[in-house]
């Protein structure tokens, strides 16, 4: 049953770190940079729990807000740069964050990694990691996001921040403001990445800085793109998609090299193949969208 | 909407769940039939060579039981963490947890196994590794058992070799892995205390290709001589290029130059000198490099010695005990006498880890590791 | 320092020969993100593809390296060709970033693909070693036979392509799908021509890529990835249009991460790139050879 | 910000542009225009192509910098003010463009929408935590969308995407976003131009009926001058960047 929790909580995870992104790329800004988050949040869980003594629900939100702080950061340069070169220079930051997390040794513990995280715990409720309540935990918390996420997209500021992301010479004219959300959509997508980095540091109860390289990132954004970029539906399956298509597969054969390959094989064509029947990605589905419009 | 598309939807995600349960039900129900042990080895990333060599120790130690007659024979389960930390942990829950493994031997990589102690301490299952030599890993858990030495030991025994070559001004590479950094560690510790110095320090990222540049640094820095703590691929590249680039310089390197794409390297290995644990010695290695050769056609390296020890002294473990009860197993690791390994003898201390450890000197000549001098050290 | 000093120039010349190889996947990447705008991250890939197949034509079956050589090129064009029509082509008229999914599936097809067949391990050609003794030594500068090969074909394939975008009927036919599609195609140019021609062109200059890279550094199935970023960093210092530009930016990319790995470690490798990056970018927002089309950029 | 602005807002009668200058590399876009304007009326901007006066609206707007000379409003100085603030949900200025700039991913419906003035739900945490059901007023914001669809004939093309419009449709589109909930100036791009001769009367009705019933300056550029003398109540032609106003017979 372990292994199947073990799956869910990645998905889940997977899912957080797609819909923040899913956040972002709606004001138009491809990014790369998840994965960085991820590693903020996961490193602030392990130092504040191991190292400053906090208690598990304040380090998750230390990290969030660490995580919004360094997304602000990372989105600095959008109005220079067209997008993307943008993409390239939030990959480089990511990788940065990775890097500097390796090389501080003597804080981080290098890639020996930090072990021993304690359990999740919130209001003296102790969750632990491998059992269905923190795969649960985990889900309520997409859950949450998803809530939030669609009451955000139909408001009248997420129909400004379509506005902005489609003309943004168009939408300044009409007393739109064009820099403050994008900044706040990138706070806040980086921030529920954090938050994801956060659980996985609890699931996980060891944390190095090895996992967090970019083609974490890119998985997250095929997630979403594989998912429809419009639809929440779609980006929750494109994430359990992505997120439980290499493990499960795992289930079937043995792990000689030639059976791996052959997995890879099966797994990426499928990839591949789904992008191409479903133009509106998964949640094109419900709307039979013939391309990848926004919801 | 589509009401179609709605019902496709639901019913393929019945039909999953469906199969997620079934999947999950069907292994329990078939739990009792023949013991299994797992093994979570390198197929693919870097050191891949790794995986190969355990297979094959394994393969061999299986047979050895089979001629023995030995009444119980583990099927083995290969779970592969392509040296990836989340990889290994997921893989390591799907034996334990799916595949309902009591036994694991061998979790290749200190960075994979580091990931996993936190689970192992709250689980029910032994390990009993082969390969892995991170210092840390001695707290790792208490039912972890190693029966490869210690990196502390290793780092030392490197760094009085360079001092009796003569070393002065040493440069130092190396992985940043958890192998690597302990090593790292352990070297310029041993290497420094005793009055050398490290003037050129490189970490390198796991998938550099280009070394161009600290060879250049290397060569410039006019040094003694030259430690390289890094992974078999990489020491290939690393030899090719110092030929391109003219760099000759005496080098020293750690147990993960037993790799075979070092060898590879052909011309530019020569000359290059590794420590790794001693082979062994007397009847069993001897049976055991002759069955190798046969196998294989050719020398058995210190991974698949390693290997074959461990899983021969967990079949003998299974045999004696006729169970693969975690408990008793740690039990039987903890009391037995000296094993008789072919990479020689294996006790353990309350940790886990070898009581007695010895590192041997290697020199690659003609594409070949050669043993130079034997040096045992407690 | 004073050591960094007097490695600098060979440091420097190390920066030149690494360039040199990201500056020809910079090429091809900027041909495909130029005419088709799309961000491609199968490029690697298809010059690791193509070394492999080098490899397999020369080591496995036999031929000759040269031509081995002259088959696997082309046929790594093709390769590209075929992506390209069933991959690409469908998905490039949805958005930019709808082919990236299909890409990165393919690009783990691909990898599992060589692994299943070449086996995980690095290869190295038998080509190689007797391309690595010394053609000239100056000080710390010590260049091998294989290092004057790869310069020469990167001048030469460089200037070759500038030559064909500027001076050929195809080339500009290229460019003009580049600048505006849809006034290149009301001026009659066959736009699905000019995609599949620069996919083959741009293919077989990975393949080559691919093949210098292997001969330098060795083979791994998961090679490819290293290249696509730098491929794409390249693309996106290059600015619009420019080959030249890509291969200053390749050359560029190549010392600044040689010469900050001499100056500063190696630690921080990938790092270095980036930055740099980032300060070009600031201070030329539309890339090294790009200029200012919109009226209103700055909003 | 936008509240000390809307102050201003409420009763901003006055435009006054003066000595501005502009070059775009060696070429002079502006030079040295001036002019004042009071709301209500309508008022024509013509001139030949490249005479500078998109130009002038876009620096008017904010979109652009002036070298040099200041713009006011009401007698306060709003040359720093970005094009944000002057913008309709700021200042009250609206902007069309000589090629339309519409929202690609929304149906003309939802792109008349953004012009909509909500009260609410406009920030992210209202949007996100507030007490706010954005159903009635989503709702009651389409009506009045529609209607203003309804207004500029655009009723049938509610749920088509820009992309499958015509030019003038898209023209009137961009029109029938700026004119929604009456902003006090309105800086309108040759909005004539792709529009069918008989539509362009009943525009042109439509806009000096805007003017008077919300008492607003509208602003018009056109190149052929009998298309705006007819409902201009002055009339101004640039050359080369220079600025004369022309007498109304």
């Amino acid at each position: 049953m372990g292994f199947f929790i073990h799956v869910t909580v990645s998905c889940g995870l997977m899912a957080m770190l797609s819909l923040g992104l899913m956040l972002i790329v709606r004001s138009g800004v491809y990014s790369v940079a998840s994965a960085g988050f991820y590693l903020v949040g996961a490193y602030c869980t392990a130092l504040g729990t191991l190292k400053l003594g906090l208690s598990p629900g304040f380090a998750l939100v230390l990290g969030a807000v660490l995580g919004a702080i360094l997304g602000i950061f990372c989105i600095a340069p959008a109005y220079r740069v067209r997008e993307d070169r943008l993409l390239i220079l939030t990959l480089g930051f990511a990788e940065s964050l990775r890097l500097v997390c390796a090389n501080s040794r003597s804080v981080t513990n290098g890639a020996m990694g930090l072990s021993g995280i304690p359990h999740f715990s919130l209001l003296g409720v102790n969750i632990k990691p491998g059992t269905i309540a923190f795969a649960g935990f985990v889900w309520l918390i997409v859950g949450i996001i998803c809530l939030l996420l669609i009451r955000l997209v139909k408001s009248p500021w997420g129909l400004r921040i379509d506005a902005a992301r489609d003309d943004r010479v168009a939408a300044t004219s009409l007393g739109i403001q064009v820099a403050r959300p994008l900044y706040i959509v990138h706070a806040a997508g980086a921030s529920l990445a954090a938050v994801a980095g956060s659980l996985y540091a609890h699931h996980m109860a060891f944390v190095s800085p090895a996992p967090f390289t970019v083609v974490l990132s890119v998985f997250a954004l095929c997630a979403l793109l594989l998912g429809g970029r419009g639809s929440v539906k779609g980006v929750i399956l494109g994430a359990i998609l992505i997120g439980a298509g290499l493990p499960l597969l795992q289930l079937v054969g043995t792990p000689e090299y030639s059976a791996s390959a052959i997995r890879q094989i099966v797994f990426g064509v499928a990839l591949a193949v789904l992008t191409i029947w479903l133009p509106g990605g998964i949640g094109g589905i419900w709307r039979g969208a013939k391309s990848d419009r926004w919801e | 909407m589509s009401s179609i598309n709605k019902f496709t939807f639901v019913s393929l995600s019945l039909v999953l769940a469906v199969v997620f349960i079934f999947s999950d039900c069907s292994r329990k129900s078939s739990e009792s039939k023949r013991i299994q042990v797992g093994a979570i080895l390198f197929e693919t990333g870097e050191a891949k060579s790794y995986g190969i060599k355990s297979k094959r120790g394994y393969d061999l130690a299986l047979k050895w039981a089979k001629s023995r007659d030995l009444s119980l024979i583990p099927d083995i389960l290969y779970a592969d963490s392509g040296a990836d930390e989340s990889k290994g942990v997921a893989e390591f829950k799907r034996l334990t947890e799916v595949e309902r493994i009591r036994f694991i031997v061998g979790i290749t990589g200190s960075g994979v196994a580091m990931a996993i102690c936190p689970l192992l301490r709250e689980k029910d299952v032994l390990v009993l590794e082969a390969l892995d030599s991170a210092a840390k890993l001695t707290d790792c858990a208490p039912n972890f058992f190693r029966i490869y030495p210690s990196d502390v030991i290793q780092g030392s025994f490197l760094a009085d070799w360079a001092l009796e070559l003569g070393w002065k001004r040493a440069g130092l590479v190396y992985i940043h892995n958890a192998w690597g950094e302990g090593m790292q560690e352990g070297v310029e510790n041993g290497f420094t205390s005793k009055g050398g110095q490290i003037l050129v320090k490189e970490g390198i990222q796991q998938n550099l290709t280009d070394f161009s540049s600290i060879i250049v640094k290397v060569r410039a820095a006019e040094l003694d001589g030259l430690f390289l703590l890094i992974y078999p691929t990489g020491a290939r590249r690393w030899l090719e290029q110092s030929t391109a680039r003219g760099l000759v310089i005496t080098t020293l390197g750690g147990d993960a130059l037993t790799g075979t794409e070092v060898a590879q390297a052909g011309e530019a290995s020569n000359g290059l000198m590794f420590s790794a644990p001693h082979p062994g010695e007397g009847r069993e290695y001897e049976q055991f490099v002759e069955q190798y050769m046969k196998e294989f056609g050719e020398n058995p390296d210190v991974y698949a010695t390693k290997s074959y020890d461990a899983m021969r002294l967990a079949l003998v473990a299974l045999n004696e005990l006729q169970s693969d009860k975690p408990q008793a197993i740690k039990r039987f690791l903890l009391a037995m006498d000296t094993f008789e390994g072919a990479a020689g003898p294996i006790r353990f201390d309350e940790n886990g880890d070898l009581v007695e450890a010895r590192y041997a000197r290697y020199i690659y000549e003609n594409g070949e590791a050669i043993l130079v001098q034997q040096n045992t050290e407690e | 320092m004073e050591v960094f000093l007097k490695s600098l120039p060979a440091q420097i010349a190390n920066g030149i020969i690494v360039g040199a190889i990201y500056g020809l996947i910079g090429l091809s990447m900027l041909l495909i993100s130029n005419v088709m705008k799309l961000v491609d991250l199968l490029r690697g890939d298809l010059a690791i593809t193509g070394a492999y197949l080098c490899f397999w034509l020369s080591a496995l079956c036999g031929f000759p390296f040269a031509v081995s050589i002259t088959l696997a090129v082309p046929l790594t064009g093709v390769l590209g060709l075929v992506v390209e029509r069933s991959v690409y082509r469908p998905l490039a008229r949805r958005s930019h970033y709808a082919p990236l999914v299909a890409a990165l599936g393919l690009s783990i097809a691909i990898q599992g693909a060589l692994q299943l067949l070449f086996g995980p391990e690095m290869i190295g050609f038998e080509q190689t070693p007797p391309l690595l003794p010394k053609v000239a030594e100056w000080g710390l500068i010590r260049l091998s036979r294989l290092d004057v090969i790869l310069v020469l074909s990167f001048v030469l394939l460089t200037s070759l392509l500038h030559y064909f975008l500027t001076r050929t009927r195809l080339g500009l036919g290229l460019l003009a799908v580049a600048d505006d599609e849809e006034a290149s195609y009301s001026c009659g140019i066959a736009r699905n021509k000019v995609y599949s021609f620069s996919f083959f062109v741009a293919s077989s200059i990975a393949g080559i890529v691919g093949i210098l890279y292997g001969l330098q550094y060795g083979l791994e199935p998961g090679a490819g990835f290293g290249l696509t970023i730098r491929a794409f960093i390249i693309a996106s210092l290059a600015g619009s249009r420019g080959v030249l530009g890509a291969a200053i930016a390749g050359l560029a990319l190549g010392v600044v991460e040689s010469v900050c790995t001499g100056l500063l470690g190696a630690n921080y490798r990938d790092s270095y790139t980036f930055l740099v990056l980032l300060v070009l970018l600031w201070i030329w927002p539309e890339g090294l050879f790009g200029r200012i089309q919109k009226r209103y950029a700055r909003i | 910000m936008i509240g000390g602005s809307s102050r201003i807002v409420s009763n901003l009668v006055q435009v006054r542009v003066s000595r501005i200058c502009k070059h775009f590399g060696g070429v002079v876009a502006l030079d040295n225009a001036s002019f004042e304007l009071f709301a209500p009326g309508i008022f024509g901007f013509v001139g030949e192509n490249g005479s500078g006066k998109t130009t002038l609206f876009d620096i008017v707007c904010g979109l652009v910098r002036p070298d040099s000379g200041s713009v006011l409003v009401n007698k306060h100085d709003i040359t720093t003010w970005s094009a944000t603030r002057r913008g309709k949900f700021g200042l009250g200025f609206g902007r069309s463009f000589q090629h339309p700039r519409l929202f690609a991913s929304m149906t003309a419906l939802e792109n008349v929408l953004v012009g909509y003035p909500f009260s609410k739900g406009t920030s992210w945490d209202e949007a996100i935590l507030g007490r706010v059901k954005y159903g009635e007023q989503l709702s009651s914001a389409r009506d009045v969308a529609r209607q203003q669809l309804d207004l500029l004939g655009l009723g049938d093309n509610e749920r088509s995407y820009p992309a499958e419009m015509s030019f003038g449709q898209r023209k009137r589109l961009e029109i029938a976003r700026v004119l929604l909930e009456q902003p006090r100036f309105v800086w309108l791009d040759e909005p004539f131009s792709g529009v069918e001769q008989g539509l362009v009367t009943r525009l042109a009705e439509l806009l000096t009926h805007f003017s008077e019933s919300a008492s607003s300056g509208v602003c018009i550029i056109d190149h052929r001058m009998e298309v705006v003398r007819d409902i201009s109540t002055r009339l101004f032609q640039l050359h080369n960047g220079k600025i004369v106003e022309l007498a109304q017979s």
